[in-house]
């Protein structure tokens, strides 16, 4: 359905990211690249478990006439995107670690030039 | 309380807690931290044995993480709403390989890491690793696989990354950085779009109510391909002599079974969560294809290599071969009536090798790392003539070399010929090329053996300190007793394995009730 | 013992097997000479004394002839390994467009 | 690098196709979910129901959560230490 629209964000998010995996040599253009995925699949977590007019599943000053369970977005999905943000911060800050101690090695962040693991 | 009934919890506790204690204990002695470190290893180990015997004799163990009983799954709306963790006899069977890898990598760092700053996190590191190849194994939850997938690729590139000294060890780790990310990234992805479906995370309970949708066959390919690519198998697998190269050795000899890990998570995803719902006809013909390419590649590639290193490291890209081999014809003969006749005899030759490749692979990288440790190269080139005084590296070397040539009667040559029977009923040629494959691991064994081993006494060296000799003996051992024993392993280990992952109902009842 | 699709295999047997040989071996070599000496036996070399210096053969020298006459397989291979992290991606994608394909083929085409 | 491109553009059209077969935006299927919220305040006693997921129903993936975090810092502690002996 065309009104998919949020997934198609998500789905050009991802496209944007992979972009930069695939082509940028620069490795820090890299690492940026493996954030966009990053955000974008969290992105998708987060528009699965949206509910048309649903609020916030929050008991504390609910507005009246909220139908229980129907009127609420999904917490689970929420969840897990807390969870997956902080594996992402945690990953970002171990890449962008080894992107420095590779400046320091090679004198380059190009991927064509840092590659004495071959063949 | 039941001590058994919580294992599984213990088992994923203990290490954890543990790891979080060592930096402490690092500030207090150096001496107390390593014998804490190895006596948490041992009575893991210990545990580990008695949670797979409980597993194979009485039948898939359950734990339910914030239940008042934890051994059975509470129901609520129907579905199971708490992360379950699910032992059946293949998670047991990764749980032993994975604790008892880890057990001599522990042993053997105590001499092979220096006493520097960063000894301390690296047995942090170690134990967390542990944690995240048990916590892969043991779940029943999908988004949980994708944490502890995490977990244990942070760990292995920071350990990869540990002689940060060297540029090339960076480059590694850097390299496993990406390429796990984007797998557990999409793997992700896939999760959500099976979530969108079922609006659920159990692997049982999704499997019960799947139908074999466009959805569904999109998230099986990301998850097929991106499990792949963390197991190793070509033309995915470039990150895999890369990183194995740099690492210190004993994690390379656990960074083997934390990519057996993955693959156990894909044959998790291609029988349990998936099993005949799909075209598996298709998804065990590209299986085996992995796995032919994987053998002959891996094993071409290593011949001419100098690095003592980076030509096992092809070598273990080669065996994963065998094991998508076996798994991927048994996945492939699934549900017809040779099923149970050679299906599960190319099965147990599959998860055999797994058990196996473990153990001698483990033991050929904690070789390398002794000669590492003597010679500082890991060039054959500056080798030659180590058996002069390395006797006892070499003994092992001998043995590790054997075995994973296949020549009996090690272990290597049970495994194979289980996988060469079995794959023969469905295509000769499968046969051959594996026998081919096993030839040219001969080849370029003997071609390692001469370098480093035979010849005049070139180098004045010493024989390996203690700790080394001690890790490298426990799995010789194993080696040997999984040799002469063979029958009684398959019986006991293997085929409650290789059962648990073709019967897919047995793991849906476990958690779903009959 | 270990029970395979064709037959079984005896690791135990095999190694008793190989004891008995290894014994009816040390009786047969006990029957030969005894007045036997290492050096009444040298090899004859063109009438040239025997070098003494011992050789270790590199490993880079070592199947030589294997991957000379494999050149243009391991060209390939290494244009494939190029250590190029952007292209290990790549080979991820292309195998999962394959996947695809092998998946969703069978519902277009019947 | 040609068919980098051709690999990538189908592999996105794939996961297009994905975005267009999943569920019509916000009207998600809910089981699971529904269950929570109307039993999270009984079961946990917390008001917020995202809470009581992260911290009850699955507190499990957030103790694994702070294990990857723990993991990360001694992670990059390794890697940017410098040498304090130089024995190799």
């Amino acid at each position: 359905m065309i009104w998919n629209i949020p997934f198609i964000t998500v789905i050009v998010l991802i496209a944007v990211g992979l972009y930069a995996v695939l082509f940028k040599r620069n490795l820090i253009k890299i690492a940026v690249g493996i954030t966009i995925i990053e955000s974008g699949v969290n992105l998708f977590l987060i528009t699965l478990g949206y509910r048309k007019g649903g609020v916030a599943p929050i008991y504390t000053n609910l507005p009246p006439n909220v139908e229980i369970p129907k009127g609420m977005v999904l917490p689970v999905p929420q969840a897990l995107t807390l969870t997956s943000i902080v594996i992402g911060v945690a990953v970002l800050a171990l890449i962008l670690s080894f992107t420095m101690k590779i400046y320091e090695h090679y004198k380059s962040l190009d991927s064509h030039i840092v590659r004495r693991l071959k063949e | 309380m039941n001590l058994i009934q919580q294992m599984p919890a213990i088992l994923i506790g203990m290490p954890l807690i543990a790891a979080f204690l060592t930096p402490i204990i690092d500030r207090v002695n150096k001496k107390i931290r390593n014998g804490f470190v190895i006596v948490v290893l041992i009575l893991e180990e210990i545990f580990m044995i008695t949670l797979a015997w409980h597993v194979f004799t009485n039948g898939i163990a359950i734990y339910t993480m914030g239940a008042s009983n934890p051994s059975i799954v509470p129901l609520q709306a129907a579905v199971p709403i708490r992360i379950v963790l699910e032992i059946d006899g293949m998670s047991a069977f990764m749980g032993l390989i994975s604790a008892t890898v880890c057990l001599a990598a522990g042993i053997y760092s105590i001499s092979f890491i220096k006493e520097g700053n960063g000894k301390g996190k690296y047995y942090t590191l170690l134990l967390i690793m542990l944690v995240g190849m048990l916590g892969m194994e043991f779940t029943g939850d999908l988004f949980n696989l994708f944490v502890f997938l995490e977990i244990l690729s942070i760990t292995s590139c920071a350990l990869i990354a540990y002689r940060n000294w060297y540029g090339d060890a960076v480059e590694g780790a850097f390299k496993y950085m990406v390429v796990s990310n984007i797998a557990a990234l999409f793997v992700l992805f896939a999760i959500g779009l099976l979530y969108s479906r079922y609006d659920l995370l159990n692997i049982a309970a999704i499997s019960k109510i799947m139908e074999y949708g466009s959805l569904e066959k999109i998230a099986l390919v990301l998850l097929v391909s991106a499990f792949a690519m963390k197991c190793g198998a070509v033309p995915m697998h470039f990150w895999a002599p890369d990183s194995y190269t740099v690492a210190p050795a004993p994690i390379t000899a656990i960074l083997v079974s934390a990519s057996q890990a993955s693959l156990y998570a894909l044959f998790r995803t291609c029988f349990s969560l998936y099993g005949n719902l799909m075209d598996y006809h298709s998804i065990g013909i590209v299986l085996i294809l992995f796995g032919l390419l994987s053998m002959f590649i891996g094993v071409t590639m290593a011949l001419p290599q100098k690095d003592i290193k980076r030509l096992m490291a092809y070598h273990a890209v080669s065996q994963t071969g065998y094991m998508l081999l076996g798994v991927g014809v048994g996945l492939y003969l699934l549900g017809s009536s040779n099923f149970n006749t050679y299906g599960v005899k190319a099965m147990e030759g599959g998860i055999f090798h797994i058990i196996n490749h473990a153990m001698y692979k483990g033991l050929l990288f904690l070789t390398a790392g002794a000669i590492f440790y003597r010679l500082k190269t890991r060039n054959l080139n500056e080798m030659g003539g180590l058996a002069h005084t390395m006797k006892f590296t070499s003994i092992f070397f001998i043995i590790g070399a054997l075995a994973i040539a296949g020549i009996p009667p090690f272990n290597g040559f049970a495994s194979k010929l289980l996988i060469y029977e079995a794959c023969y009923k469905v295509n000769p040629i499968l046969s051959i090329i594996a026998m081919l494959v096993s030839i040219l691991t001969l080849a370029s064994f003997v071609k390692v053996f001469h370098s480093a081993f035979m010849g005049p006494k070139l180098h004045d060296v010493e024989e390996a300190p203690k700790s080394l000799l001690i890790g490298m003996g426990i799995l010789t051992f194993v080696i040997i007793l999984f040799g002469l024993f063979p029958g009684w392993v398959v019986n006991n280990i293997v085929h409650p394995a290789v059962t648990a992952l073709a019967n897919r109902i047995d793991y849906i009842n476990a958690v779903m009730g009959g | 013992m270990l029970h395979t699709t064709g037959g079984y295999w005896d690791a135990v047997a095999w190694i008793v097997a190989f004891i008995v040989i290894a014994v009816v071996v040390y009786i047969i070599r006990g029957l030969g000479r005894r007045d036997f000496r290492k050096d009444s036996a040298e090899p004859f070399f063109s009438g040239v004394e025997l070098p003494t210096e011992k050789t270790h053969v590199k490993a880079s020298n070592i199947y030589w002839g294997f991957t000379d006459s494999l050149k243009g397989y391991y060209s390939i291979m290494k244009k494939m390994h190029d250590g190029i992290i952007n292209n290990y991606i790549a080979w991820f994608i292309a195998i999962s467009v394959l996947l695809f394909f092998v998946v969703f083929l069978p519902e277009v085409i019947p | 690098m040609k068919a980098k491109t051709i690999f990538f553009i189908i592999f996105m059209a794939f996961l297009l196709y994905a975005a267009f077969e999943i569920h019509p935006f916000s009207k998600p299927t809910s089981k699971m979910d529904d269950y929570i919220i109307s039993n999270a305040q009984n079961e946990t006693g917390a008001n917020n129901v995202v809470t009581s997921v992260v911290f009850d129903y699955r507190g499990y993936d957030t103790l694994g959560e702070a294990t990857v975090l723990f993991a990360a810092v001694s992670g990059v502690l390794v890697a940017l230490r410098r040498k304090e002996d130089k024995h190799e």
